[in-house]
């Protein structure tokens, strides 16, 4: 089944890509949610060995996070904002889009130079992983607004989850699962934070909040 | 017994969201931190022994961290159960923003207080690091809403960039988690591990460029949290909009937390022979820190922020002496209990003032000796405690440090941190001075208060366990912290 | 012990000597010689007039001055006339007791409350830092050229023949303290003492209030430290063989007397230096003592 | 240990009991009961005081010598403390004065209206304590913990009377200085016990080639307590805004316990190079004259006397320079002779500074101000506050018959031995001799000043007017001390030889006796004998002087001031106008700011001269070095300019440089 890991690695790199191309928040959303559900299959499919009902259990519980939960929470947060619809990026789309494949290029030469130590399940996970996760950096970096930088943190912990999944046996499922409750509960109060600053501020441009800052001595 | 430990701040919890009455619920909050450090004054007593393979435990550094963060809450406990009933219901202004908030619901508070003591635990406890990690993120989203405290627009500001700078940091670290099963994992891919403790008994067949890789994933993500410069930007803003005593305990207990992540890391590589790696990447971080923290602590002016930096400051203290090794890493142990505690008792304090004159600004108190008798003249003596000047315990570990590195002929390292010392005690000093000394500025009485001793007891205590500590170190301490400074692979004077 | 008592006795003489000489300059007849005698005397039998303002330490200063020259004349030789207590260092306790005689002077100069004695004795403390690093510099130059540390056998080992071997180091020591003799007693080119304007006065101005016998005093005094100073100076000279001790003082007391004369000549051809230039005046002569010093090193 | 040495070592260490257990019982006392707490306060130190005189007089005279050592769960620390001559003889100074002083301040912290006495006195003895502990300390650790407990309780000592803002910036100033003059001993003290291992100071080693390094580190770190230009910027700012009998301990005793360590220094490290001999010489003589100038051109009695410390530590670390330099060349006199002076000027200068000190607190106490210009006329109305300040003034100008010519006179003689030698040696002689008479002679003008302006002539201000002579618990210290001057100056000859084993300590006994026959080093009898003359003639000339006016008419008038009908206060010489012929001479040094209004017109209008001098080193080299480098960390802020985006990238940049740094291979 290696091409049907191929395949969904794949995915998650062309999701990264459309993410850095696009300017509608809730495409972004409709996107993340895609790449949850996505990479929901991936334990099952990387590791059968053995371990099955435990890949179940996480994949299973990933996908309906990711894919329902999180999307619902910040789906949710945006009706409440009165602002753009806009991503308003620091760095334009092309721009963007260009330095993915540099990172893509990058995360392969990664790959690369620390090649693991054993046959993985394929040769795209390492570097899908590690693209995934600077594509999140990037999103919560380059792009203005502080939902964005929630879907950013949800990106790179796809990408995270992702390299994880070379080695889910030596994570013990507990602490796979209290990983993913964090990851909730981290979305979620992020979730009530943006919620709050849009009450507060009216606008979610994160890039507003700089009132804490070292001024001139 | 580590369950309890864990367990008991966390039932209580939600307990406290349950209970209807202010009094009771602050009762319940004082007595369970009693408990808490009954226990680990048990766990310190009697070791309880640790399975082999099980994920907590308590060994000597998990003891010694344990010990501290107790004790501080014992301490914060007291001081918030009076600073609650201090804090007004309804609207208020903010004077130094004029902006009008109202406070989170006291329940909410007090129910996250005790989450963060129960996390805090678990962080000290756990040997599997995967264990850690998700302790270490329980303890950022615990704290998360203690820092929204005040709901007011700074509060906000300073909540968000904490979450978001402190997970996406730890994210990283969970990445690092992942390369160490990698590095440790057999030629089939099986067998890889998280324990600590097998981890460095196996050391040697540890695959060299994926543990650096590790560690620097580690040191970049857990270091995020502890206040590395220059990952430290989201420590000054959290903790001057903390309320202070939330402040004491980030500063005092969650920092160390972090750091001890970091020091089961560099074990790990000490013992696969990359100490120097490691150890240099340590020492580099300390005296960035060091000199960064400094850089803004010759021109304070927000008191809070102050003692922020100056948390920046001495975690790099704590990075240097881990990074020389040796007996160095025993300074590192000693000052992380002298500053622990010292730092504490300091924003309890600026707590009082921040009472009394309802501003931050520096340049706006003055005259504190004279208003608050207690609390200015505790005030000072603080000073002289954060800066490490004997007889008060920072001097002995800094002075441990320092003997390292000259000793290891890193004689550059110790002028640098010499210097950046120096520099951070002339600019401390100056607010610290103009803060107590002299008359209040126009507008604002002299007239002395009334100070409550709740108000004013956690701080002196806390201030005199670094003196004592100055004077000497009891025998059980230094076991500890013996032990701790072997176990991490240092050495002891 | 006799060169002590001579001095106290002869001083009075030498500012008559000195006035004599500035006299026949000026085609007077001039005062007679004992005339300081007779002041002396005169003052001793006034009655006294004290100034309110004035205290204990104003009648003090003028004996305690006195008494500073008198001690100083214990470790002082003429010549080769040994001083009745030398000792090693002594010439330090000689100048430190001139310093003791000048404190008492000037501070009961400044007892009065009179600005012109405040005038008077501004003048007098930084003269005087100028003047004492030149003294004690010339008399290192003979220590050292002597192998000496006290006065006694320092002044005794100088003879013709050390003038043949040393003559410059020896002629330049001389003139700074010759220089030094002027200012230090207050003559011409430094201080007129003849008058009381303001331009002038420095230690006649500091005497402005006193009177009677602490006047009596005062005069003594400034006699007695013309002596003094000039005995360090005329010590430089050739004198008789070293074991005739009364040759040696009648050589000293002539060399005393021709100084004076010397002095009057001084005065009576020289015009007096702006105030502002005497400190330079002072440090020339304490350049002169260093060079002298330095000659000694080679 | 000899009993003769446990002993005394016993009694100190009972003595710092008592300081710290009267301290703290004061302060506690002192929430209900004034008097008892002054009354706790004052018999504690006093009475420990006088033990640890007596013990440290012993200890001197039976050149006790042994360290008692207990364990210490400090890292490195040791419990070890120890008596020897050099200790046992700072050790004197510090009892005598601080317990003096003591006795002083009952009276001039009368009334304390409602202030807790119990801290003055708890900050007070904790400071007398620590002082003779630094001179007990043989460990590093415990030296340190000494020195800057000593530093700190000091430190709330000069903020003692805190409303002025002054005192605040005086503090921070001192606060500073001593902190960073610490770093260098930390350094110092480290790099000692590097070879040893242990941080005893018998375990103390010198690595080869390293005592002039070190030496620099001491000179810097005891340098900056003792007052040495141009580390000496805190003192002329600290010691005037501390209460009076703490400035006399400050500047009589504490700033001493610098020479202290660098002297110890000299034992611990062995031989030095020669420049460090000449860098002694050679700050000293540059202190002693910068130091006299610029008392010269203070107006503030304090300031003034500060300033005249700094230029006394300069005489000691002439004496001691040229000490070293003696060693160094192999002349055991001249060595002898040099630190021979040297530490008796310590004592001598500990007990008229201090007299000196309390006479200024006395008349600041009575005029309520400082200003010497507005005081005048003050020995009719405070006769013996007057006699006393007389005396140290004589004293403080080396002149005889009083204590200061005593040390003085040391380093001439040791100068002039030097001077007598040959080759580069004897330029040192001369440096010191010119500097010495240089100083002497400045120091003249300043004090003629400061005792003429404030004590005589008519009051300037009404302030002086109406005073009152200080009571008899102010008065009695410093007749005490203006007796020890004169006992001193005559009993010198006694005075050195108890000295003897403590200048033996530097220099080798064989050279203290080398130097004792080869010159009469030993201070002269005939000199004594000159002073007593001295003394007698002025007693006799008294006598004759009365003999003469009894029974002619003795009248009183007012000053006869050439023919002024109504001579004014204001008509008087001004301390500034007193002092314009040297300050002009060294402006370039001094640099003056001067704002005047000089009388314009036939009728003119009020004029006015306005002079002040700051501190040159302050003024020209750590103010520009202190803005500058806050401006240039301020840089640094813009790390902390509020966008998180930065906050993220900051970590990106720093994780992708240190992953391209540790996969390089």
């Amino acid at each position: 089944m290696g091409n049907a890991i191929d395949i969904l690695l794949v995915l998650l790199v062309l999701t990264d890509l459309v993410l850095l191309g696009s300017s509608r928040l809730r495409n972004a959303i409709r996107i993340v949610a895609l790449q949850g559900l996505a990479l929901g299959l991936l334990p099952l499919l990387a590791h059968g060995r053995g371990r099955l009902w435990p890949a179940i259990l996480l994949g299973a519980g990933s996908a309906v996070l990711k894919g329902f939960v999180f999307p619902a929470l910040l789906r949710r947060a945006l009706r409440e904002t009165r602002a753009s619809r806009e991503i308003e990026p620091f760095v334009g789309y092309i721009a963007s889009l260009l330095l993915g494949v540099g990172a893509l290029a990058l995360s392969f030469g990664f790959g690369a130079r620390l090649p693991l130590p054993w046959a993985a399940p394929s040769p795209w996970m390492v570097p899908a992983g590690l693209f995934s996760v600077w594509t999140g950096l990037f999103l919560i970096v380059a792009r203005r607004k502080a939902i964005t930088q929630v879907l950013g943190y949800v990106v790179m912990e796809n990408g995270i989850f992702a390299l994880g999944m070379v080695l889910v046996e030596a994570m013990p499922l507990l602490v796979e699962l209290g990983v993913l409750l964090d990851i909730f509960v981290a979305v979620f109060v992020m979730g009530i934070i943006v919620f709050h600053i849009n009450r507060e501020f009216d606008h979610i441009d994160s890039d507003q909040l700089e009132a804490l800052r070292e001024g001139a001595p | 017994m580590i369950w309890a430990l864990v367990f008991l701040p966390l039932a209580s919890a939600l307990a406290s969201v349950l209970i209807r009455s202010d009094r009771i619920r602050r009762a319940m909050l004082v007595a369970t931190a009693a408990a808490h450090s009954a226990l680990t004054g048990i766990c310190w007593i009697a070791p309880p022994a640790v399975a082999p393979g099980a994920w907590v435990g308590l060994d000597a550094a998990g003891r010694l961290f344990l010990g501290i963060s107790s004790l501080l809450f014992l301490a914060v406990s007291v001081y918030v159960a009076h600073s609650l009933g201090r804090e007004s219901r309804g609207r208020q202004t903010e004077e130094d923003t004029g902006a009008v908030f109202v406070n989170a619901p006291e329940a909410v508070f007090t129910a996250c207080l005790l989450m963060f003591l129960s996390t805090m635990t678990l962080v000290v406890a756990s040997r599997h690091l995967g264990l850690l990690w998700v302790a270490v993120e329980a303890t950022t989203l615990a704290t998360a809403p203690l820092i929204y405290f005040h709901r007011q627009p700074s509060s906000l500001e300073a909540t968000w960039k904490y979450l978001l700078v402190c997970s996406v940091g730890i994210a990283l670290a969970l990445l690092g988690n992942f390369l160490i099963v990698v590095a440790s994992a057999s030629a089939d891919g099986s067998g890889g591990t998280l324990l600590a403790p097998d981890l460095v008994a196996r050391a040697a067949q540890l695959r060299a460029p994926w543990l650096k890789a590790a560690f620097v994933f580690l040191l970049v993500g857990y270091g995020t949290k502890m206040g590395l410069v220059p990952m430290h930007t989201w420590l000054p803003d959290a903790h001057s909009e903390a309320p202070s005593p939330v402040s004491a305990l980030l500063s005092g207990a969650l920092l160390n937390c972090a750091f001890l992540g970091i020091l089961r890391a560099h074990s790990i590589c000490a013992a696969a022979g990359l100490g120097d790696f490691s150890g240099t990447l340590l020492a580099g971080f300390g005296l960035l820190s060091m000199g960064v923290a400094a850089a803004f602590l010759a021109n304070a002016t927000d008191y809070k922020r102050m003692l922020a930096y100056s948390s920046v400051e001495h975690m790099g203290v704590l990075a240097l002496g881990a990074g020389l090794g040796g007996v160095a890493l025993y300074g590192a142990m000693l000052h992380a209990v002298n500053h622990s505690a010292v730092k504490a008792g300091l924003f309890l304090l600026a707590g009082n003032f921040l009472a009394a004159y309802r501003t931050k600004s520096i340049a706006r108190v003055g005259g504190g000796a004279r208003r608050l008798p207690a609390s200015g003249l505790l005030w000072l003596l603080g000073l002289f405690a954060i800066t490490g000047a004997p007889p008060f315990g920072t001097f002995a570990s800094e002075f441990t440090i320092l003997k390292a590195a000259f000793a290891q002929g890193r004689t550059a390292v110790a002028v640098v941190a010499l210097a950046a010392l120096a520099i951070a005690f002339a600019g401390m000093s100056k607010a610290f001075l103009g803060m107590s000394l002299g008359r209040a500025p126009e507008g604002e009485t002299s007239a002395p208060e009334r100070e409550a001793a709740s108000a004013v007891w956690p701080a002196l205590a806390l201030l005199a366990v670094s003196l004592v500590l100055g004077l000497w170190i009891p025998h059980g301490l230094q076991a500890v912290l013996v032990q701790a400074a072997h176990l991490l692979g240092g050495g002891a004077p | 012990m006799l060169h002590p008592v001579l001095a106290v006795l002869v001083a009075p003489l030498l500012p008559g000597v000195i006035n004599r000489t500035k006299a026949y300059f000026a085609g007077r007849q001039g005062p007679p010689l004992l005339q300081a005698y007779c002041d002396l005397a005169k003052l001793f039998r006034k009655g006294a007039t004290y100034s309110r303002t004035t205290t204990w330490i104003f009648r003090a200063g003028p004996i305690v001055n006195f008494a500073c020259l008198l001690a100083a004349l214990a470790v002082l030789p003429l010549g080769r006339v040994a001083a009745p207590l030398p000792f090693a260092g002594d010439w330090i306790l000689l100048a430190y007791l001139l310093g003791l005689g000048r404190f008492c002077t000037v501070i009961a100069a400044l007892d009065t409350g009179s600005s012109f004695e405040g005038m008077g004795a501004s003048r007098e403390v930084q003269f005087a830092a100028f003047a004492e690093p030149a003294l004690l510099v010339g008399l290192a130059a003979l220590a050292r050229r002597a192998q000496e540390l006290s006065l006694t056998p320092m002044y005794a080992g100088l003879s013709g023949a050390e003038w043949a071997q040393a003559m410059p180091m020896l002629a330049m020591v001389a003139t700074g303290f010759f220089v030094l003799y002027l200012a230090e007693n207050c003559r011409i080119p430094v201080d007129d003492p003849n008058t009381h304007l303001e331009l002038t006065m420095i230690h006649e101005a500091m005497v402005l209030d006193h009177g009677s016998v602490d006047f009596g005093f005062v005069q003594w005094g400034a006699a007695l430290k013309l002596w003094v100073l000039g005995a360090l100076l005329v010590g430089l000279f050739p004198s008789a063989p070293a074991d005739r001790p009364l040759a040696n003082l009648a050589v000293g007391l002539g060399w005393m007397l021709a100084l004076a004369v010397a002095t009057g000549v001084a005065e009576s051809s020289m015009a007096r230096i702006r105030l502002l230039r005497v400190p330079q005046l002072l440090v020339g002569a304490g350049v002169l003592c260093a060079l002298g010093l330095l000659l000694g090193f080679r | 240990m000899p009993p003769s040495a446990s002993i005394p070592l016993f009694v100190l260490l009972g003595a710092l009991g008592l300081l710290a257990a009267s301290g703290v019982a004061s302060a506690w006392i002192g929430r209900w009961s004034e008097r008892g707490s002054v009354w706790l306060g004052v018999s504690g130190s006093a009475g420990a005081c006088l033990a640890g005189l007596g013990a440290a007089l012993a200890a001197l005279a039976f050149r006790a010598e042994g360290t008692l050592s207990f364990p210490w769960s400090l890292p490195y620390g040791a419990f070890s403390v120890g008596i020897d001559p050099l200790s046992a003889f700072f050790l004197i100074p510090t009892f005598l004065l601080s317990g003096l002083a003591a006795a002083y301040a009952v009276g001039y912290f009368r009334p304390w209206n409602g202030r807790n006495p119990g801290r003055f006195w708890l900050f007070y003895n904790a400071l007398v304590a620590s002082m003779a502990l630094v001179a007990l300390a043989r460990n590093g650790v415990l030296f340190l913990v000494a020195w800057e407990a000593m530093s700190l309780v000091s430190f709330f000592l000069v903020v003692h009377d805190d409303a002025g803002a002054g005192v605040r910036e005086a503090g921070w100033i001192y606060l500073v200085a001593t902190h960073i003059g610490t770093a260098f001993l930390l350094a110092l003290f480290i790099l000692l016990g590097r070879a040893g291992g242990s941080q005893d100071f018998a375990a103390y080693a010198v690595p080869a080639g390293s005592a002039g390094g070190l030496f620099a580190l001491a000179l810097v770190g005891f340098g900056t307590k003792a007052g040495l230009v141009p580390f000496h910027v805190w003192l002329p700012e600290a010691h005037p805004a501390a209460p009076s009998p703490v400035s006399a301990v400050m500047s009589g005793v504490m700033i001493k316990t610098g020479i202290y360590g660098i002297v110890r220094t000299l034992v611990l490290l062995g031989a030095v190079p020669g420049w460090c001999a000449w860098l002694m010489l050679g700050m000293g003589a540059v202190s002693g004259v910068f130091g006299v100038l610029f008392a010269l051109a203070q107006r503030d009695l304090k300031r003034l006397l500060a300033y005249s410390s700094i230029e006394n530590v300069g005489l000691v670390a002439m004496g001691i320079g040229l000490g070293m330099l003696g060693v160094h060349h192999g002349l055991p006199a001249v060595a002898a002779l040099g630190f021979a002076g040297g530490l008796l000027h310590v004592l001598n200068h500990a007990v008229f500074k201090g007299l000196l000190f309390l006479g200024a607190g006395s008349v600041a106490h009575a005029t309520g101000t400082r200003n010497v210009e507005r005081m005048g006329g003050l020995l009719r109305r405070m006769p013996w506050t007057g006699a006393a300040f007389v005396a140290g003034s004589v004293a403080i100008c080396g002149l005889p018959p009083f204590n200061g010519f005593t040390g003085e006179f040391l380093i001439y003689v040791g100068s002039f031995k030097m001077l007598l030698g040959a080759g580069s040696a004897a330029l040192g002689g001369l440096l010191a001799l010119v500097a010495l008479a240089l100083i002497g002679g400045l120091a003249a003008a300043c004090f003629t000043r400061a005792f003429g302006i404030a004590f005589l002539g008519e009051p300037r201000s009404s302030a002086a007017e109406q005073v009152h002579e200080a009571p008899l618990s102010m008065r009695g210290p410093m007749l005490v001390l203006a007796a020890l001057c004169l006992a001193i100056g005559l009993g010198a000859g006694g005075v050195v030889r108890l000295m003897e084993p403590a200048v033996a300590m530097l220099v080798g006994s064989a050279a203290v006796d080398a130097g004792r026959n080869s010159a009469p080093w030993l201070f002269p009898i005939a000199c004594g004998a000159v002073m007593l003359l001295l003394l007698a003639l002025i007693g006799s000339l008294a006598l004759l002087r009365r003999r003469l006016l009894a029974g002619r008419s003795v009248r009183r008038a007012v000053t006869w001031d050439c023919g002024y009908a109504a001579p004014a206060a204001s008509m008087q010489y001004t301390a500034t106008g007193f002092a314009q012929p040297l300050t002009q001479a060294a402006a370039a040094l001094l640099r003056p700011e001067i704002e005047s209004r000089p009388p314009e017109g036939i009728f003119p209008a009020a004029a006015s001269f306005h002079a002040e001098t700051p501190d040159a080193a302050r003024e020209r080299l750590f103010d520009p070095l202190f803005r500058g480098a806050a401006k240039w960390l301020g840089r640094l802020r813009w790390l902390q300019q509020g966008r998180v985006h930065w906050y993220i990238l900051y970590l990106v940049v720093v994780l992708a440089v240190l992953l391209a740094w540790a996969l390089r291979s």
